[in-house]
Protein backbone atom coordinates (compact mmCIF):
# COMPACT_ATOMS: atom_id res chain seq x y z
CA UNK A 1 0.00 0.00 0.00
CA UNK A 2 3.13 2.68 0.97
CA UNK A 3 4.80 1.95 -1.80
CA UNK A 4 5.91 5.65 -2.19
CA UNK A 5 7.28 4.99 1.60
CA UNK A 6 10.57 2.52 1.70
CA UNK A 7 12.97 2.20 4.51
CA UNK A 8 16.46 0.27 3.43
CA UNK A 9 18.91 -0.03 6.45
CA UNK A 10 17.90 3.77 8.75
CA UNK A 11 17.08 5.30 5.68
CA UNK A 12 13.49 6.57 5.22
CA UNK A 13 13.39 6.58 1.30
CA UNK A 14 10.08 8.70 0.47
CA UNK A 15 8.82 8.97 -3.65
CA UNK A 16 7.51 12.77 -4.31
CA UNK A 17 4.25 12.81 -5.88
CA UNK A 18 4.27 14.59 -8.87
CA UNK A 19 2.62 17.76 -7.68
CA UNK A 20 4.30 19.05 -4.39
CA UNK A 21 1.27 21.44 -2.76
CA UNK A 22 -0.22 21.96 0.52
CA UNK A 23 -2.91 20.34 -0.52
CA UNK A 24 -0.49 16.98 -0.96
CA UNK A 25 1.69 17.78 1.74
CA UNK A 26 -0.29 17.46 4.86
CA UNK A 27 -0.76 13.75 3.92
CA UNK A 28 3.09 13.21 3.08
CA UNK A 29 4.36 14.93 6.37
CA UNK A 30 2.05 12.87 8.26
CA UNK A 31 2.61 9.32 6.68
CA UNK A 32 6.86 10.19 6.99
CA UNK A 33 6.29 10.76 10.86
CA UNK A 34 4.55 7.96 11.37
CA UNK A 35 7.48 5.92 10.01
CA UNK A 36 10.37 7.98 12.03
CA UNK A 37 8.24 7.33 15.25
CA UNK A 38 7.40 3.32 14.61
CA UNK A 39 10.75 1.99 12.79
CA UNK A 40 14.06 2.73 13.66
CA UNK A 41 14.61 5.22 10.76
CA UNK A 42 17.62 7.75 11.57
CA UNK A 43 17.58 9.30 8.03
CA UNK A 44 14.87 10.69 5.37
CA UNK A 45 15.33 10.71 1.48
CA UNK A 46 13.22 12.91 -0.30
CA UNK A 47 13.10 11.31 -3.93
CA UNK A 48 12.52 14.28 -6.48
CA UNK A 49 12.39 11.86 -9.75
CA UNK A 50 8.85 12.32 -10.41
CA UNK A 51 8.23 15.62 -9.12
CA UNK A 52 7.26 18.46 -11.88
CA UNK A 53 5.81 20.55 -9.47
CA UNK A 54 6.46 22.17 -6.13
CA UNK A 55 5.56 25.22 -3.93
CA UNK A 56 6.93 26.64 -0.36
CA UNK A 57 4.99 23.29 0.82
CA UNK A 58 7.69 21.23 -0.19
CA UNK A 59 10.22 23.15 1.91
CA UNK A 60 7.15 22.68 4.56
CA UNK A 61 7.76 18.76 4.75
CA UNK A 62 11.85 19.14 4.17
CA UNK A 63 12.25 21.55 6.78
CA UNK A 64 9.97 19.40 9.76
CA UNK A 65 11.04 16.25 8.77
CA UNK A 66 14.29 17.80 9.74
CA UNK A 67 13.06 19.01 12.94
CA UNK A 68 12.00 15.87 13.86
CA UNK A 69 15.17 13.23 12.96
CA UNK A 70 18.13 16.11 13.50
CA UNK A 71 18.43 16.52 16.77
CA UNK A 72 18.86 12.39 17.00
CA UNK A 73 22.24 13.38 14.36
CA UNK A 74 19.79 11.76 11.69
CA UNK A 75 19.97 13.44 7.90
CA UNK A 76 17.78 14.85 5.41
CA UNK A 77 18.71 13.78 1.58
CA UNK A 78 17.20 15.34 -1.48
CA UNK A 79 17.66 13.18 -4.91
CA UNK A 80 16.60 13.37 -8.50
CA UNK A 81 16.63 17.11 -7.92
CA UNK A 82 16.15 19.12 -11.50
CA UNK A 83 17.14 22.36 -11.98
CA UNK A 84 13.89 23.53 -10.64
CA UNK A 85 14.07 21.55 -7.78
CA UNK A 86 17.11 22.75 -7.06
CA UNK A 87 16.13 26.56 -7.56
CA UNK A 88 13.21 26.06 -5.00
CA UNK A 89 15.60 24.61 -2.49
CA UNK A 90 17.97 27.05 -2.51
CA UNK A 91 16.00 30.10 -2.83
CA UNK A 92 14.07 29.07 0.52
CA UNK A 93 17.82 28.86 1.80
CA UNK A 94 17.62 25.19 3.21
CA UNK A 95 20.85 24.04 1.29
CA UNK A 96 22.56 23.96 5.20
CA UNK A 97 20.17 21.43 6.24
CA UNK A 98 19.29 19.28 3.08
CA UNK A 99 22.18 17.16 1.52
CA UNK A 100 20.68 18.05 -2.46
CA UNK A 101 21.95 16.04 -4.91
CA UNK A 102 20.47 15.56 -9.14
CA UNK B 1 -17.73 44.62 -10.10
CA UNK B 2 -19.56 46.42 -12.82
CA UNK B 3 -17.92 49.72 -11.74
CA UNK B 4 -14.28 48.17 -12.14
CA UNK B 5 -14.96 46.66 -15.45
CA UNK B 6 -16.37 49.46 -16.89
CA UNK B 7 -13.11 52.03 -16.39
CA UNK B 8 -10.82 49.52 -18.07
CA UNK B 9 -9.55 50.31 -21.25
CA UNK B 10 -10.26 47.13 -23.29
CA UNK B 11 -8.45 48.20 -26.36
CA UNK B 12 -5.39 47.37 -24.82
CA UNK B 13 -6.60 44.28 -23.15
CA UNK B 14 -6.33 40.79 -25.30
CA UNK B 15 -8.01 38.40 -23.08
CA UNK B 16 -9.38 38.38 -19.56
CA UNK B 17 -10.88 35.29 -17.15
CA UNK B 18 -12.56 35.53 -13.70
CA UNK B 19 -12.60 32.53 -11.31
CA UNK B 20 -14.28 32.64 -8.71
CA UNK B 21 -14.32 29.11 -6.21
CA UNK B 22 -14.55 27.18 -3.22
CA UNK B 23 -11.89 27.72 -0.48
CA UNK B 24 -10.60 24.21 -0.41
CA UNK B 25 -7.40 22.77 -0.93
CA UNK B 26 -8.76 20.73 -4.13
CA UNK B 27 -8.93 23.88 -5.84
CA UNK B 28 -5.15 24.52 -5.20
CA UNK B 29 -4.05 22.86 -8.32
CA UNK B 30 -7.64 23.75 -10.35
CA UNK B 31 -6.23 27.35 -10.26
CA UNK B 32 -2.43 26.36 -11.25
CA UNK B 33 -4.21 24.46 -14.31
CA UNK B 34 -6.55 27.52 -15.25
CA UNK B 35 -3.75 30.05 -15.07
CA UNK B 36 -1.47 27.92 -16.88
CA UNK B 37 -4.11 26.82 -19.82
CA UNK B 38 -4.98 30.74 -19.87
CA UNK B 39 -1.59 31.42 -20.69
CA UNK B 40 -1.15 28.39 -22.92
CA UNK B 41 -1.90 30.66 -26.16
CA UNK B 42 1.32 33.17 -26.13
CA UNK B 43 3.92 29.82 -26.60
CA UNK B 44 5.06 30.68 -23.09
CA UNK B 45 8.20 28.27 -21.90
CA UNK B 46 8.48 25.74 -19.35
CA UNK B 47 10.26 27.84 -17.02
CA UNK B 48 7.63 30.81 -17.28
CA UNK B 49 4.79 28.39 -16.86
CA UNK B 50 6.21 26.72 -13.67
CA UNK B 51 7.15 29.80 -12.28
CA UNK B 52 3.33 31.42 -13.17
CA UNK B 53 1.71 28.14 -11.33
CA UNK B 54 4.19 28.60 -8.56
CA UNK B 55 3.25 32.59 -7.82
CA UNK B 56 -0.62 31.42 -7.77
CA UNK B 57 -0.02 28.33 -5.86
CA UNK B 58 1.11 30.34 -3.20
CA UNK B 59 -1.29 33.05 -3.15
CA UNK B 60 -4.17 30.64 -3.29
CA UNK B 61 -2.89 28.25 -0.84
CA UNK B 62 -2.36 31.70 1.34
CA UNK B 63 -5.60 32.91 0.73
CA UNK B 64 -6.99 28.95 1.72
CA UNK B 65 -4.92 27.89 5.31
CA UNK B 66 -4.66 31.90 6.07
CA UNK B 67 -7.21 34.10 4.54
CA UNK B 68 -9.77 31.83 5.50
CA UNK B 69 -8.12 29.81 8.36
CA UNK B 70 -7.90 26.41 6.84
CA UNK B 71 -12.01 25.82 7.53
CA UNK B 72 -12.15 24.10 4.52
CA UNK B 73 -15.98 26.00 3.62
CA UNK B 74 -17.65 25.59 0.34
CA UNK B 75 -19.04 29.04 0.79
CA UNK B 76 -15.91 31.05 1.22
CA UNK B 77 -15.05 31.75 -1.63
CA UNK B 78 -11.43 33.12 -3.74
CA UNK B 79 -11.59 35.09 -6.62
CA UNK B 80 -9.20 35.42 -9.38
CA UNK B 81 -8.70 37.13 -12.13
CA UNK B 82 -6.38 37.14 -14.56
CA UNK B 83 -6.06 39.81 -17.65
CA UNK B 84 -3.48 39.56 -20.73
CA UNK B 85 -2.52 42.69 -22.00
CA UNK B 86 -0.67 41.37 -25.37
CA UNK B 87 2.23 39.49 -23.62
CA UNK B 88 1.78 40.91 -20.18
CA UNK B 89 0.01 38.82 -17.90
CA UNK B 90 -1.90 40.16 -14.75
CA UNK B 91 -3.19 37.87 -12.19
CA UNK B 92 -5.38 39.07 -9.20
CA UNK B 93 -6.07 36.56 -6.12
CA UNK B 94 -8.47 38.06 -3.73
CA UNK B 95 -10.07 36.39 -0.52
CA UNK B 96 -12.79 37.77 2.15
CA UNK B 97 -11.08 36.13 4.59
CA UNK B 98 -9.62 37.53 7.85
CA UNK B 99 -7.00 39.94 6.20
CA UNK B 100 -2.97 41.17 7.39
CA UNK B 101 -2.45 43.33 9.79
CA UNK B 102 1.04 43.90 9.21
CA UNK B 103 1.90 43.43 5.64
CA UNK B 104 5.44 44.33 5.80
CA UNK B 105 6.23 41.84 8.18
CA UNK B 106 3.90 39.51 6.30
CA UNK B 107 6.30 39.58 3.21
CA UNK B 108 9.41 39.15 5.00
CA UNK B 109 11.27 35.92 4.36
CA UNK B 110 10.51 33.15 6.55
CA UNK B 111 7.82 34.92 8.65
CA UNK B 112 5.20 32.95 9.09
CA UNK B 113 1.72 32.70 11.65
CA UNK B 114 1.43 29.16 11.09
CA UNK B 115 4.83 27.45 12.03
CA UNK B 116 2.64 24.99 13.24
CA UNK B 117 1.29 23.41 10.11
CA UNK B 118 4.67 23.83 8.63
CA UNK B 119 4.52 26.76 6.86
CA UNK B 120 7.60 28.04 5.88
CA UNK B 121 7.31 31.81 5.77
CA UNK B 122 8.62 31.85 2.40
CA UNK B 123 5.29 32.27 0.30
CA UNK B 124 5.62 36.07 -0.50
CA UNK B 125 8.71 35.45 -1.45
CA UNK B 126 8.51 32.70 -4.10
CA UNK B 127 5.66 35.18 -5.51
CA UNK B 128 8.38 38.29 -5.15
CA UNK B 129 11.44 35.72 -7.23
CA UNK B 130 8.77 34.16 -9.89
CA UNK B 131 7.03 37.03 -11.13
CA UNK B 132 8.22 40.45 -12.13
CA UNK B 133 5.85 42.02 -9.71
CA UNK B 134 3.89 41.87 -6.55
CA UNK B 135 1.53 44.63 -4.79
CA UNK B 136 -0.61 43.36 -1.77
CA UNK B 137 -3.36 45.02 -0.56
CA UNK B 138 -4.66 43.98 2.69
CA UNK B 139 -7.53 45.35 5.28
CA UNK B 140 -7.85 43.34 8.69
CA UNK B 141 -11.37 41.56 8.85
CA UNK B 142 -11.95 42.49 5.36
CA UNK B 143 -9.76 40.14 3.25
CA UNK B 144 -6.70 39.94 1.10
CA UNK B 145 -5.49 41.39 -2.69
CA UNK B 146 -2.73 39.96 -4.36
CA UNK B 147 -1.87 41.39 -7.46
CA UNK B 148 1.08 39.91 -9.66
CA UNK B 149 2.83 40.59 -13.26
CA UNK B 150 5.02 38.80 -15.44
CA UNK B 151 5.79 39.17 -19.38
CA UNK B 152 5.35 36.10 -20.85
CA UNK B 153 6.85 34.40 -24.25
CA UNK B 154 10.37 35.90 -23.91
CA UNK B 155 10.87 32.75 -26.21
CA UNK B 156 14.37 31.87 -27.48
CA UNK B 157 15.76 35.61 -26.21
CA UNK B 158 16.19 34.31 -23.05
CA UNK B 159 18.43 31.82 -21.88
CA UNK B 160 17.27 30.37 -18.80
CA UNK B 161 20.08 30.64 -16.14
CA UNK B 162 20.77 27.62 -14.15
CA UNK C 1 -25.94 36.05 -8.37
CA UNK C 2 -25.79 36.53 -4.43
CA UNK C 3 -29.71 34.93 -4.47
CA UNK C 4 -29.41 32.33 -6.57
CA UNK C 5 -26.45 31.31 -4.25
CA UNK C 6 -27.87 31.41 -1.16
CA UNK C 7 -30.80 29.09 -1.98
CA UNK C 8 -28.28 26.33 -2.56
CA UNK C 9 -27.85 23.32 -0.02
CA UNK C 10 -24.51 23.78 0.49
CA UNK C 11 -24.48 20.68 2.76
CA UNK C 12 -24.72 18.68 -0.97
CA UNK C 13 -22.20 20.42 -2.79
CA UNK C 14 -18.60 19.37 -2.53
CA UNK C 15 -17.02 21.52 -5.03
CA UNK C 16 -18.14 24.83 -6.85
CA UNK C 17 -16.41 27.35 -9.41
CA UNK C 18 -17.68 30.25 -11.32
CA UNK C 19 -15.82 31.18 -14.66
CA UNK C 20 -16.23 34.45 -16.54
CA UNK C 21 -13.84 34.96 -19.74
CA UNK C 22 -13.90 36.63 -22.82
CA UNK C 23 -16.02 35.31 -25.65
CA UNK C 24 -12.90 34.74 -27.86
CA UNK C 25 -11.94 31.30 -29.57
CA UNK C 26 -8.75 30.99 -27.70
CA UNK C 27 -11.00 30.26 -24.67
CA UNK C 28 -12.44 27.26 -25.90
CA UNK C 29 -9.53 25.06 -24.71
CA UNK C 30 -9.03 26.85 -21.12
CA UNK C 31 -12.99 26.14 -21.06
CA UNK C 32 -11.87 22.11 -21.58
CA UNK C 33 -9.26 22.41 -19.61
CA UNK C 34 -10.75 24.02 -16.36
CA UNK C 35 -13.62 21.43 -16.56
CA UNK C 36 -11.26 19.00 -16.58
CA UNK C 37 -8.74 20.30 -13.89
CA UNK C 38 -12.26 20.51 -11.67
CA UNK C 39 -13.32 17.06 -11.64
CA UNK C 40 -9.72 15.93 -11.65
CA UNK C 41 -10.05 14.87 -7.95
CA UNK C 42 -12.71 12.24 -8.84
CA UNK C 43 -10.63 9.77 -11.06
CA UNK C 44 -12.26 9.95 -13.23
CA UNK C 45 -11.83 7.59 -16.18
CA UNK C 46 -10.09 8.95 -19.88
CA UNK C 47 -13.15 8.38 -21.46
CA UNK C 48 -15.13 10.48 -18.74
CA UNK C 49 -12.54 13.09 -19.78
CA UNK C 50 -12.94 13.07 -22.69
CA UNK C 51 -16.79 13.09 -22.56
CA UNK C 52 -16.91 16.42 -20.54
CA UNK C 53 -14.33 18.22 -22.30
CA UNK C 54 -16.09 17.36 -25.65
CA UNK C 55 -19.74 19.09 -24.49
CA UNK C 56 -17.79 21.63 -22.85
CA UNK C 57 -16.10 22.87 -25.85
CA UNK C 58 -19.12 22.05 -27.65
CA UNK C 59 -21.52 24.52 -25.49
CA UNK C 60 -18.76 26.95 -25.60
CA UNK C 61 -18.01 27.50 -28.95
CA UNK C 62 -21.39 27.93 -29.53
CA UNK C 63 -22.01 30.52 -27.29
CA UNK C 64 -18.96 32.52 -29.19
CA UNK C 65 -19.79 31.85 -32.83
CA UNK C 66 -23.86 31.66 -32.40
CA UNK C 67 -24.71 33.48 -29.29
CA UNK C 68 -21.93 36.52 -29.97
CA UNK C 69 -21.85 35.85 -33.44
CA UNK C 70 -18.50 35.33 -33.97
CA UNK C 71 -17.50 39.01 -33.50
CA UNK C 72 -14.45 38.18 -30.94
CA UNK C 73 -14.40 40.93 -28.43
CA UNK C 74 -13.28 41.01 -25.33
CA UNK C 75 -16.03 42.55 -23.74
CA UNK C 76 -18.62 40.01 -24.54
CA UNK C 77 -18.85 37.77 -21.67
CA UNK C 78 -19.50 33.55 -21.24
CA UNK C 79 -20.10 32.46 -17.66
CA UNK C 80 -19.60 28.95 -17.09
CA UNK C 81 -20.57 27.55 -13.45
CA UNK C 82 -18.78 24.12 -12.06
CA UNK C 83 -20.36 22.37 -9.14
CA UNK C 84 -19.85 19.01 -7.85
CA UNK C 85 -22.61 17.41 -5.79
CA UNK C 86 -20.18 14.21 -4.61
CA UNK C 87 -19.56 12.24 -7.69
CA UNK C 88 -22.43 14.03 -9.69
CA UNK C 89 -20.85 16.84 -11.83
CA UNK C 90 -23.10 19.45 -13.23
CA UNK C 91 -21.96 22.23 -15.60
CA UNK C 92 -23.61 26.16 -16.76
CA UNK C 93 -22.67 27.54 -19.57
CA UNK C 94 -24.27 31.22 -20.10
CA UNK C 95 -24.29 33.64 -22.91
CA UNK C 96 -25.91 36.95 -23.04
CA UNK C 97 -25.71 36.71 -26.60
CA UNK C 98 -28.08 37.05 -29.52
CA UNK C 99 -30.27 33.93 -27.68
CA UNK C 100 -32.04 31.24 -29.75
CA UNK C 101 -35.62 31.46 -31.55
CA UNK C 102 -36.81 27.80 -31.90
CA UNK C 103 -35.21 25.73 -28.96
CA UNK C 104 -36.14 22.53 -30.43
CA UNK C 105 -35.05 22.81 -34.03
CA UNK C 106 -31.55 24.26 -32.93
CA UNK C 107 -31.43 20.82 -30.79
CA UNK C 108 -32.33 18.87 -34.28
CA UNK C 109 -28.93 16.47 -35.15
CA UNK C 110 -27.42 18.31 -38.48
CA UNK C 111 -29.61 21.76 -38.02
CA UNK C 112 -27.15 24.64 -38.27
CA UNK C 113 -27.47 28.46 -38.65
CA UNK C 114 -24.33 28.39 -40.21
CA UNK C 115 -23.81 26.03 -42.56
CA UNK C 116 -21.15 28.95 -44.31
CA UNK C 117 -18.83 28.23 -41.43
CA UNK C 118 -18.76 24.76 -41.66
CA UNK C 119 -20.89 23.76 -38.56
CA UNK C 120 -21.86 20.52 -38.48
CA UNK C 121 -25.28 20.93 -36.86
CA UNK C 122 -24.14 18.32 -34.38
CA UNK C 123 -23.29 20.41 -31.20
CA UNK C 124 -26.03 19.72 -28.86
CA UNK C 125 -26.21 16.32 -30.35
CA UNK C 126 -23.03 15.63 -28.89
CA UNK C 127 -23.79 16.85 -25.87
CA UNK C 128 -26.58 15.14 -25.34
CA UNK C 129 -24.42 11.60 -26.47
CA UNK C 130 -21.59 12.51 -23.89
CA UNK C 131 -23.63 13.87 -21.26
CA UNK C 132 -26.47 12.31 -18.85
CA UNK C 133 -28.43 15.20 -19.05
CA UNK C 134 -29.02 18.14 -21.15
CA UNK C 135 -31.13 21.40 -20.65
CA UNK C 136 -31.22 24.41 -22.87
CA UNK C 137 -33.06 27.55 -22.09
CA UNK C 138 -32.49 30.64 -23.92
CA UNK C 139 -34.88 33.83 -24.60
CA UNK C 140 -33.99 35.54 -28.05
CA UNK C 141 -32.37 39.37 -27.68
CA UNK C 142 -31.31 37.82 -24.08
CA UNK C 143 -29.24 34.96 -24.12
CA UNK C 144 -28.88 31.23 -23.71
CA UNK C 145 -27.98 28.86 -20.77
CA UNK C 146 -27.25 25.03 -21.16
CA UNK C 147 -26.84 23.09 -18.01
CA UNK C 148 -24.86 19.53 -18.43
CA UNK C 149 -24.98 16.75 -16.17
CA UNK C 150 -22.70 13.42 -15.70
CA UNK C 151 -21.84 10.98 -12.89
CA UNK C 152 -18.09 10.59 -12.75
CA UNK C 153 -15.85 8.16 -11.19
CA UNK C 154 -17.44 5.32 -12.75
CA UNK C 155 -14.22 3.60 -12.59
CA UNK C 156 -13.64 0.24 -12.90
CA UNK C 157 -17.00 -1.02 -12.47
CA UNK C 158 -18.21 0.21 -16.16
CA UNK C 159 -16.15 -1.15 -19.20
CA UNK C 160 -15.71 0.83 -21.76
CA UNK C 161 -18.29 0.02 -25.04
CA UNK C 162 -16.32 -0.06 -28.04
CA UNK D 1 6.70 25.30 -43.38
CA UNK D 2 3.73 23.38 -43.67
CA UNK D 3 4.90 20.06 -43.10
CA UNK D 4 1.62 19.24 -41.70
CA UNK D 5 0.65 18.93 -45.06
CA UNK D 6 1.84 16.86 -47.85
CA UNK D 7 1.08 15.66 -51.32
CA UNK D 8 1.80 12.33 -52.30
CA UNK D 9 0.15 11.34 -55.61
CA UNK D 10 -2.81 12.90 -56.29
CA UNK D 11 -3.55 12.56 -52.24
CA UNK D 12 -3.25 15.77 -50.09
CA UNK D 13 -2.03 14.11 -46.64
CA UNK D 14 -3.27 16.44 -43.09
CA UNK D 15 -1.57 15.80 -40.37
CA UNK D 16 -4.34 16.72 -37.93
CA UNK D 17 -3.64 18.84 -34.58
CA UNK D 18 -3.58 17.38 -31.07
CA UNK D 19 -6.82 19.08 -30.28
CA UNK D 20 -9.24 19.74 -33.11
CA UNK D 21 -11.67 22.58 -31.95
CA UNK D 22 -13.28 25.96 -33.74
CA UNK D 23 -10.34 27.89 -33.03
CA UNK D 24 -7.69 25.43 -34.82
CA UNK D 25 -10.07 24.00 -37.43
CA UNK D 26 -10.68 27.71 -39.27
CA UNK D 27 -6.97 27.95 -40.12
CA UNK D 28 -7.08 24.22 -41.26
CA UNK D 29 -9.95 24.33 -43.69
CA UNK D 30 -8.45 27.19 -45.16
CA UNK D 31 -5.05 25.88 -45.32
CA UNK D 32 -6.32 22.65 -46.92
CA UNK D 33 -8.33 24.64 -49.25
CA UNK D 34 -4.94 26.24 -50.39
CA UNK D 35 -3.75 23.09 -52.05
CA UNK D 36 -6.94 21.35 -53.29
CA UNK D 37 -7.43 24.67 -55.54
CA UNK D 38 -3.98 24.81 -56.09
CA UNK D 39 -2.35 21.27 -56.88
CA UNK D 40 -3.79 18.51 -58.82
CA UNK D 41 -5.31 17.01 -55.86
CA UNK D 42 -8.08 14.45 -55.77
CA UNK D 43 -8.41 12.99 -52.81
CA UNK D 44 -7.74 13.81 -48.93
CA UNK D 45 -6.16 11.91 -46.02
CA UNK D 46 -6.83 13.18 -42.67
CA UNK D 47 -4.14 11.91 -40.22
CA UNK D 48 -5.74 11.42 -36.85
CA UNK D 49 -2.40 10.03 -35.48
CA UNK D 50 -1.48 12.49 -32.82
CA UNK D 51 -4.86 13.91 -32.50
CA UNK D 52 -5.86 13.59 -28.47
CA UNK D 53 -8.92 15.69 -28.75
CA UNK D 54 -11.77 16.29 -31.24
CA UNK D 55 -15.23 18.52 -31.02
CA UNK D 56 -17.90 18.77 -34.01
CA UNK D 57 -15.31 21.28 -35.19
CA UNK D 58 -13.38 18.25 -36.73
CA UNK D 59 -16.81 16.86 -38.86
CA UNK D 60 -17.12 20.18 -40.47
CA UNK D 61 -13.53 20.22 -41.69
CA UNK D 62 -14.21 16.70 -42.84
CA UNK D 63 -17.21 17.59 -44.34
CA UNK D 64 -16.46 20.71 -45.97
CA UNK D 65 -13.57 19.20 -47.67
CA UNK D 66 -15.92 16.05 -48.88
CA UNK D 67 -17.92 18.77 -50.70
CA UNK D 68 -15.30 20.24 -52.45
CA UNK D 69 -13.67 17.51 -53.82
CA UNK D 70 -16.28 14.98 -53.97
CA UNK D 71 -17.57 16.51 -57.17
CA UNK D 72 -14.70 15.81 -59.14
CA UNK D 73 -14.89 12.54 -57.70
CA UNK D 74 -12.41 12.44 -55.18
CA UNK D 75 -12.49 10.71 -52.10
CA UNK D 76 -11.87 11.33 -48.90
CA UNK D 77 -9.65 8.80 -45.82
CA UNK D 78 -10.06 8.98 -41.74
CA UNK D 79 -6.34 7.20 -41.01
CA UNK D 80 -4.96 6.73 -37.79
CA UNK D 81 -8.29 6.99 -35.64
CA UNK D 82 -8.77 5.68 -32.27
CA UNK D 83 -11.49 4.31 -31.01
CA UNK D 84 -12.36 8.18 -29.49
CA UNK D 85 -12.12 9.60 -32.84
CA UNK D 86 -14.43 6.96 -34.60
CA UNK D 87 -17.06 7.33 -32.28
CA UNK D 88 -17.33 10.84 -32.31
CA UNK D 89 -17.39 9.80 -36.24
CA UNK D 90 -20.16 7.52 -36.08
CA UNK D 91 -21.89 9.72 -34.08
CA UNK D 92 -22.25 12.11 -36.51
CA UNK D 93 -23.09 9.32 -39.46
CA UNK D 94 -20.16 10.69 -41.44
CA UNK D 95 -19.13 6.77 -42.42
CA UNK D 96 -20.50 6.87 -45.81
CA UNK D 97 -18.64 9.89 -46.95
CA UNK D 98 -15.33 8.94 -45.07
CA UNK D 99 -13.35 6.25 -45.49
CA UNK D 100 -12.69 5.49 -41.61
CA UNK D 101 -8.97 3.17 -41.06
CA UNK D 102 -7.77 2.88 -37.71
N1 LIG E 1 -4.43 35.75 2.19
C1 LIG E 1 -3.95 35.94 3.44
N2 LIG E 1 -4.79 36.23 4.46
C2 LIG E 1 -4.34 36.42 5.70
N3 LIG E 1 -3.03 36.35 6.05
C3 LIG E 1 -2.13 36.07 5.08
C4 LIG E 1 -2.54 35.85 3.74
N4 LIG E 1 -1.44 35.60 3.02
C5 LIG E 1 -0.39 35.67 3.86
N5 LIG E 1 -0.81 35.95 5.11
C6 LIG E 1 0.06 36.12 6.30
O1 LIG E 1 1.39 36.35 5.88
C7 LIG E 1 2.27 35.37 6.43
C8 LIG E 1 3.42 35.07 5.49
O2 LIG E 1 2.91 34.49 4.29
P1 LIG E 1 3.87 33.64 3.36
O3 LIG E 1 5.10 34.44 3.05
O4 LIG E 1 3.08 33.19 2.20
O5 LIG E 1 4.33 32.41 4.26
P2 LIG E 1 3.51 31.16 4.80
O6 LIG E 1 2.30 30.94 3.93
O7 LIG E 1 4.48 30.03 4.67
O8 LIG E 1 3.13 31.46 6.21
C9 LIG E 1 1.38 34.19 6.73
O9 LIG E 1 1.93 33.34 7.73
C10 LIG E 1 0.09 34.88 7.18
O10 LIG E 1 0.16 35.30 8.52
N1 LIG F 1 -25.45 29.84 -27.51
C1 LIG F 1 -26.21 29.97 -28.61
N2 LIG F 1 -26.72 31.17 -28.96
C2 LIG F 1 -27.49 31.31 -30.07
N3 LIG F 1 -27.79 30.29 -30.90
C3 LIG F 1 -27.31 29.07 -30.61
C4 LIG F 1 -26.50 28.84 -29.46
N4 LIG F 1 -26.20 27.51 -29.43
C5 LIG F 1 -26.78 26.96 -30.50
N5 LIG F 1 -27.46 27.87 -31.23
C6 LIG F 1 -28.25 27.63 -32.46
O1 LIG F 1 -28.53 26.23 -32.55
C7 LIG F 1 -28.04 25.70 -33.78
C8 LIG F 1 -27.60 24.27 -33.60
O2 LIG F 1 -26.51 24.19 -32.69
P1 LIG F 1 -25.55 22.92 -32.70
O3 LIG F 1 -26.36 21.68 -32.61
O4 LIG F 1 -24.51 23.14 -31.66
O5 LIG F 1 -24.88 22.92 -34.16
P2 LIG F 1 -23.81 23.92 -34.81
O6 LIG F 1 -23.06 24.64 -33.74
O7 LIG F 1 -22.94 23.01 -35.58
O8 LIG F 1 -24.59 24.87 -35.68
C9 LIG F 1 -26.94 26.65 -34.18
O9 LIG F 1 -26.66 26.61 -35.57
C10 LIG F 1 -27.50 28.00 -33.71
O10 LIG F 1 -28.42 28.52 -34.63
Amino acid sequence: MDEEFRIVDNYLMIRMPTEIDHHKSVNISARADRYILSKKVENVVFDFEHTTFMDSSGIGIIVGRYKKISCFGGKVYAVHTDSRIRRILLLAGVENIVEIME
Amino acid sequence: MIEIIDKKDYRKITNEIHLEFAAVSDNESFARMAVSAFITPLNPTLEEVSDVKTAVSEAVTNAIIHGYENRGHVTDRIYMNCELKRDMLEVEIIDRGVGIEDIRRAMEPLFTTRPEMERSGMGFAFMEAFMDDLEVRSEPGQGTVVRMCKKIGMGPWIVGEE
